[in-house]
């Protein structure tokens, strides 16, 4: 068998061939269970122990900035439902404050209210996937179907709100593009009461499980150090104790009113960023509760927009915290109704450089672990 | 008596009992067939054996169909959805579906795969399989052969498995089939130590080799047993021998062969076809064996938990009954647990059941001794 | 199989042999209809969808569907859910070619029809995965709801059951029509029409008006047009970390060629007035660029331990390398920009002071050709290595990729 | 080093060629060895039995089970108010629809999926010809619904579009050309 390919892939060192033992290469992806979509990981191998990872992007890069540059800001709005689907709102946010910013476009007290709740419910239901997938990489099956299932209540909502699934296309600079219906707040309790039964039982299911506990702490270890100069954020770089969240310590819309914690890690391993993320789904329902109280049951949801919208020469950055970390949006604009140049930072850009770092040293099952906790959404990486 | 002479002994035993017409000497059906040939009793021998060996073929494909067919039920129903709902009424046909799909799919072979390793492989579980359905006493006079030194057949026949599992890895040259192939070997061997220990308990407290007679054992309610028989002790080694099925079926949470997050289809990824559900057929023939033949052991048999309900030629119903109760428990295993890391799973063998089951066993022989049992 | 397809062949001739074929038609076509393993596919959005499809609510177990296998030697059917790029294509491909026959495709989503969203200004989208194997059912949608799934697997269901052994399938064909612009296509036929038509209708038209010099057109209803207010951006009132003077006087004593973008005479009072969401946006020569990151990371008082993104503008005489970087202690940000020429862009690495700059440069060489001195991995990180062109150039305008969008 | 000292800050640098030595962890409180042990095995086995009771638990209730089963329920299934399935042009009972042809929709369409073909009618008024809408394009974003002035499109609610032919989803929305008299 020809295992030990003398050619070496690219982004590796040269190896000095050891006599004792042969590492071999082991291809993941672009279309792999565990990848999540179509990262393609490739992987050094001692036996079953990982000893270099180099991904490969770029399987799903579909040039979305390009298309930026020939689009209004308004249909630009629906594709960034395209880079990362799972806190699309959230996507949709970050171009409609930039864009705001930028033309001077104020919303409405009851718009930022409904965006901030639409926020959270993204961050609920994106999160409820993830766990719904760490299940299935770690071989618990019925963990995935239980996630989902939560899930579909939350879609179910957004679904009343604006009439899609997943791409919502739903704000709009100076608001949202219609307002809520009257279910919305009944049907959000609903899933927040549903929500603390349900966590009760993932902590049951998954999270208290001994062999859970056993396969992820300690593994994948993520200094605070190496999360801040590799750039990462979000639960991610919350575990490894970066003491930054963009909703407290930059916050955008009326995030400042409301009280929530951000939860921090110790150690930075896969056990941390399941607990920080687990906890993040708690601090979003306080938040939704809070909205629930204060939200102000009249009034505008929109502000009038003109239906061309024209940035001044300069340009314009906004950033949100999106399920999985800082999202930020960078408009270069000439005073035209399309950008000069349009730029998305995505969060699992740099989450999955760290990748190499953090799997190193462990087995090939705690790869799969590791990418598990990053959770990265690819299209975004790509985009 | 060396490893492959245990092998050679009870296959020959298996011949012997097949063409000496062991199985029909007692049976009622077997005594017909004799009763319609006469005096050549070749003949009646000879389709005594046919029947036996249609028999074991037919128990094998169609349990394995049921099984399947109720694991995803199960598994839809825990996880709170349906399951297969159109093939049929609730799906009955589903997998009565997948199988002639399967048969009639296209099959190949890769062209970097060695052609006699490759197709040699899935026959390998199969036929473990089928010798050892060979000697399941699923009642008391329904069971093709056996051989006294029954359960040291089957413990030896077993191990084939694992090598069909290696062989099929290794033929298809996939990196992935080859880790997944040197997972099971190394989970097969390591687990397999446990398993004998757990057998060899029950071995050491009845006395007998032979599956009837470890049955017989057991006669008198539910109390007698060997599970409840002995104090603790019983309940303790019927967990250690679910565990170490569960490991030796490759289910999780010791899927570790067939992760398929990890490894994609495991050893088996370049199957397709009929090999494949070869493959697939064994692994849940396997699992019925194991639940048999923790029946046999732990559960008494074809024996009703009351002797008042212990009426002769009813015994298989007690002994599916009980068999079921433990196939369902493998699947609320699997439904409920993640798979464990390899070197966890090594761990977990060396480091605790091993030691264990080797201290139950020692403890087994100290109960054995000083007469501590329940019941009669 | 290639022995079952001999059946007909021989059981015809006989009488009553035809029956028998026909039943073995349909149960074969019943046991493959109901039993259409999936291969674990999905690039994108989709994917979503079909997981949710997959899951409880609307379990496409039911179907017999839930076998979602890793191998593609085990799977029946292959789900394109997600756009299909063309560094993913041959990937595709290997997969088609190694799932055994009978194999089935459908194809999910407005992105694997046609291209989507992605069908104009779009380098890297394949328009319609048919283009690279041949599909049998389309699903549109972006994405379709798990039951318009569902419907697309029904409806695979029928062409399976609508098969027969006497002419065994074979794989369709892939499209090999070169991509049109539909929509201007549309646009000229149609206009060549209307001559036509105005040519024959003007006679017509004259006796018409003739006939009714009051005509008045009918007038369409509007939609009503909601009551909204016009607001003006309210910018946050407290400002988070450093001011920005605080920072320009620090930057200023060390580095005093740079300069604030924007800004011509830098004081205190030209600052605040820009409002406390004013992000610094320093101006450095090539030169000092990489000091200057380095002296903004490791002094006290900007602290910016963090990167944001390393970016680039094409700003057609020159390139903008913008680096945005913040302190996850003092919460700030800041921006730094360094013109380049545009006929030899090059510029020095900033990677070994952020691991995180690393990709974020590779992905500035992908995208815009701009080479970063020192840098430890210098390939294509999206594109694969054969395409030949720096797409966000302004320049870029390869028209065998790319198409212009009609407004 | 230099460059660090010669800026006199602080001496922490992480870059990619300067790493510090990974920090110890704090140390725990020692457990014994078969305490640790035994806690292990107990608390292992008494988390495995836990997550197997929330599985039963669901196995044994048949009201967990949350399955919509769609051909079946075609006739009760309903759809969400505002849900967007693919753009529609109402008609009224003459067969005649409200689009002037003003070519908002097109110019708001991301993606070239809506072709306004405008005719001019007996009056030579500019019409309606003909409303391409191409399905196989669509993103279903609504944003041609938004921009229309006169209510002529809106968003169907039929989702069941799957098809065994391509050009089958270009569409041609309006029944007949504008209006063509009035």
């Amino acid at each position: 068998m020809d295992l030990v390919s003398a050619q070496v892939p690219a982004g590796f060192p040269e190896t000095h061939p050891n006599e004792l033992t042969e590492e071999f290469y082991l291809n993941m992806g672009p279309q792999h269970p565990a990848t999540h979509g179509v990262l393609r990981l490739v992987v050094k191998l001692d036996g079953e122990t990982v000893k270099g990872v180099v991904p490969h992007l770029g399987y799903i890069h579909r040039s979305i900035e390009k298309m930026a540059e020939s689009e209004t800001y308004v249909q630009n709005i629906h594709l960034t439902d395209r880079l990362d689907y799972l806190s699309c709102h959230m996507n949709n946010l970050c171009l409609c404050m930039a864009v705001e910013k930028g033309a001077n476009i104020g919303v409405p007290e009851r718009g930022e209210y409904i965006r901030i709740m639409i926020c959270e419910l993204q961050r609920l239901q994106s999160h409820l996937l993830w766990w719904a997938t760490f299940g299935m990489d770690l071989g618990a099956l019925t963990a995935f179907l239980y996630g989902f299932d939560q899930r579909e209540q939350i879609t179910d909502i957004f679904e009343d709100v604006c009439g899609a699934r997943l791409t919502m296309n739903y704000f709009r600079p100076g608001g949202s593009y219609c307002d809520v219906p009257d279910t919305f707040i009944p049907r959000v309790k609903a899933v927040l009461e549903g929500m603390e039964k349900s966590l009760d039982e993932y902590a049951d299911l998954v999270g208290g499980n001994m062999i859970i506990q056993e396969r992820c702490q300690g593994i994948g270890v993520l200094t605070k150090e190496k999360a801040i100069s590799y750039g990462c954020s979000g639960p991610v770089a919350r575990a490894a104790g970066v003491d930054y969240d963009v909703r407290r310590d930059d916050p955008y819309g009326i995030y400042d009113r409301f009280d929530f914690d951000v939860p921090l890690g110790k150690n930075g391993d896969c056990y941390d960023r399941y607990t920080v993320r687990i906890e993040e789904m708690r601090q979003s329902m306080r938040i939704l509760e809070q909205c629930i109280k204060e939200m102000p049951s009249e009034g505008p949801y929109r502000s009038k927009i003109k239906t061309v919208i024209k940035i001044p020469e300069g340009h314009s950055y906004a950033n949100v915290e999106t399920a999985r970390g800082l999202f930020g949006t960078y408009i270069v604009s000439d005073n035209k109704p399309k950008p000069y140049r349009l730029k998305y930072r995505s969060p699992n850009f740099s989450n999955v450089n760290i990748i190499d770092e953090v799997a190193k040293g462990f087995k090939v099952a705690d790869l799969v672990t590791v990418l598990a906790t990053l959770d990265p959404v690819i299209p975004d990486i790509d985009r | 008596m060396s490893f492959f002479g245990t092998i050679w002994d009870g296959v020959g035993e298996m011949f012997d009992a097949i063409f000496n017409g062991d199985w029909s000497k007692e049976n009622q059906i077997g005594a017909t067939v004799r009763g319609w040939c006469g005096e050549n009793e070749t003949l009646a021998d000879w389709i005594n054996a046919g029947i036996s060996l249609a028999t074991l073929a037919a128990i094998a494909s169609l349990s394995a169909m049921v099984l399947v067919y109720f694991e995803r039920k199960v598994s839809g129903h825990m996880q709170r959805r349906l399951g297969p709902m159109r093939t049929g009424p609730h799906g009955i046909f589903q997998t009565l579906a997948d199988g002639i799909k399967l048969f009639f799919k296209e099959g190949f072979r890769p062209k970097s795969a060695d052609f006699f390793t490759y197709y040699l492989a899935p026959f390998i579980p199969m036929m473990g399989s089928f010798m050892i359905l060979a000697v399941i006493p699923f009642d008391q006079h329904l069971q093709v052969a056996n051989p006294e030194l029954g359960i040291i057949y089957v413990a030896a026949v077993a191990g084939l498995a694992g090598f069909g599992l290696i062989i099929g890895a290794w033929g298809s040259n996939n990196k992935y089939s080859l880790l997944s192939g040197m997972r099971s070997g190394a989970q097969m061997i390591s687990y397999e130590v446990s398993l004998l220990l757990a057998i060899l308990l029950i071995v050491l407290v009845s006395g007998h080799t032979n599956l009837q007679e470890i049955i017989k054992t057991q006669e008198g309610g539910i109390f007698n047993w060997w599970i409840f028989k002995l104090p603790v002790l019983g309940l303790i080694s019927f967990v250690f021998f679910i565990i170490t099925t569960n490991a030796e079926l490759n289910r999780t949470p010791f899927d570790l062969s067939e992760a398929e997050s990890e490894l994609g289809a495991g050893f088996h990824t370049e199957y397709s076809g009929i090999c494949f559900s070869m493959f697939f057929l064994a692994e849940y023939v396997n699992m019925l064996i194991a639940a048999s033949l923790a029946t046999t052991l732990f559960l008494g048999g074809w024996h009703a938990p009351h002797p008042g309900l212990d009426y002769p030629g009813l015994g298989w119903l007690w002994f599916g009954a009980k068999t079921s109760c433990i196939i369902f428990l493998y699947f609320w295993f699997r439904w409920t647990f993640p798979r464990l890391r390899i070197d966890q799973m090594m761990d977990f063998e060396w480091r605790f059941l091993l030691p264990a089951s080797m201290v139950s066993l020692l403890l087994a022989g100290v109960f054995m001794s000083m007469g501590w049992y329940i019941g009669d | 199989m290639g022995m079952i397809n001999q059946l007909p062949k021989v059981l015809d001739p006989i009488p009553g042999g035809k029956m028998v074929v026909n039943a073995v038609d349909y149960l074969v076509n019943w046991a493959r209809s109901n039993s259409l393993w999936p291969l674990v596919y999905g690039t994108s959005c989709c994917a979503i969808e079909m997981m949710a499809t997959g899951a409880a609510k609307h379990d496409i177990a039911r179907f017999g569907a839930e076998v979602f296998r890793a191998s593609p030697r085990q799977a029946d059917v292959i789900i394109l859910a997600g756009t299909l790029t063309e560094k993913m294509s041959k990937h595709l491909e290997v997969l088609y070619d190694q799932m055994p026959e009978p194999k089935y495709v459908v194809a999910m989503g407005a992105c694997t029809i046609s291209g989507g969203p992605f069908y104009y200004d779009n380098y890297s989208v394949i328009k319609g995965a048919d283009r690279i194997i041949p599909v049998d059912v389309f699903i549109p949608g972006c994405p379709p709801r798990p039951e318009a799934l569902l419907y697309g697997i029904m409806e695979l269901q029928k062409l399976i059951r609508g098969e027969s052994i006497r002419n065994p399938r074979k794989p369709g064909e892939v499209e090999s029509e070169p991509w049109v612009n539909r929509h201007q296509e549309a646009v000229a036929e149609w206009e060549k029409e209307q001559e036509a038509v105005e040519e024959e209708i003007a006679p017509q038209r004259a006796q018409w008006k003739e006939d009714n010099p009051d005509f008045k057109a009918f007038k369409h209803p509007k939609k009503p047009v909601e009551d909204l207010e016009k607001m003006e951006y309210v910018p946050r009132e407290k400002r988070v970390g450093a001011e920005p003077f605080a920072l320009w006087n620090i930057v200023h004593e060390k580095f005093p060629e740079v300069t604030l973008h924007g800004i011509e005479e830098v004081t205190e009072e030209a600052l605040a007035e820009k409002g406390a969401e004013y992000i610094p946006d320093f101006v450095v020569g090539t030169e000092q660029y990489s000091a200057f990151v380095r002296f903004l990371r490791e002094h006290a008082d900007t602290d910016c331990d963090y990167i944001i993104q390393v970016t680039a503008v094409d700003f057609v005489d020159r390139y903008d390398v913008c680096v945005h970087l913040m302190s996850t202690t003092k919460k700030h940000k800041i921006f730094v920009r360094c013109s380049i020429d545009h006929d030899d862009p090059k510029i020095d690495t900033i990677s070994h002071i952020y691991l995180g700059a690393n990709w974020h440069e590779r992905e500035v060489y992908d995208f815009f050709g701009i080479t970063f001195n020192n840098h430890p991995d210098m390939r294509r990180i999206f594109l694969f290595d054969e395409f030949d062109a720096h797409p966000l150039r302004k320049d870029f305008d390869d028209p065998s990729r790319l198409t212009k969008r009609p407004y | 080093m230099t460059e660090v000292d010669k800026h006199g800050s602080r001496p922490q640098n992480l870059g990619a060629f300067e790493r510090e030595p990974e920090k110890q962890d704090e140390e725990k409180p020692k457990q014994g060895m078969i305490a640790r042990y035994c806690s292990l095995i107990f608390g292992g086995t008494k988390s495995l039995l836990t997550g197997m009771k929330v599985t039963i638990f669901t196995f044994l209730n048949p009201k967990s089970t949350v399955t919509q089963q769609y051909p079946e329920n075609k006739d009760t299934l309903e759809m969400k108010e505002r849900f967007r399935g693919q753009v529609i042009m109402p008609h009224n009972e003459d067969g005649e629809h409200n689009c002037t042809a003003c070519t908002l929709c097109e110019k708001a369409c991301p993606n070239g999926s809506i072709n306004v073909l405008p005719t001019k009618n007996i009056a030579g008024k500019k019409i309606l010809g003909k409303y391409i809408y191409r399905l196989d394009t669509c993103t279903i974003c609504a944003l041609c619904v938004e921009a229309c002035p006169f209510d002529a499109i809106r968003m169907g609610q039929d989702f069941e579009l799957a098809t065994l032919n391509k050009d089958s989803l270009e569409l041609v929305l309006n029944k007949k050309e504008g209006r063509w008299k009035s």
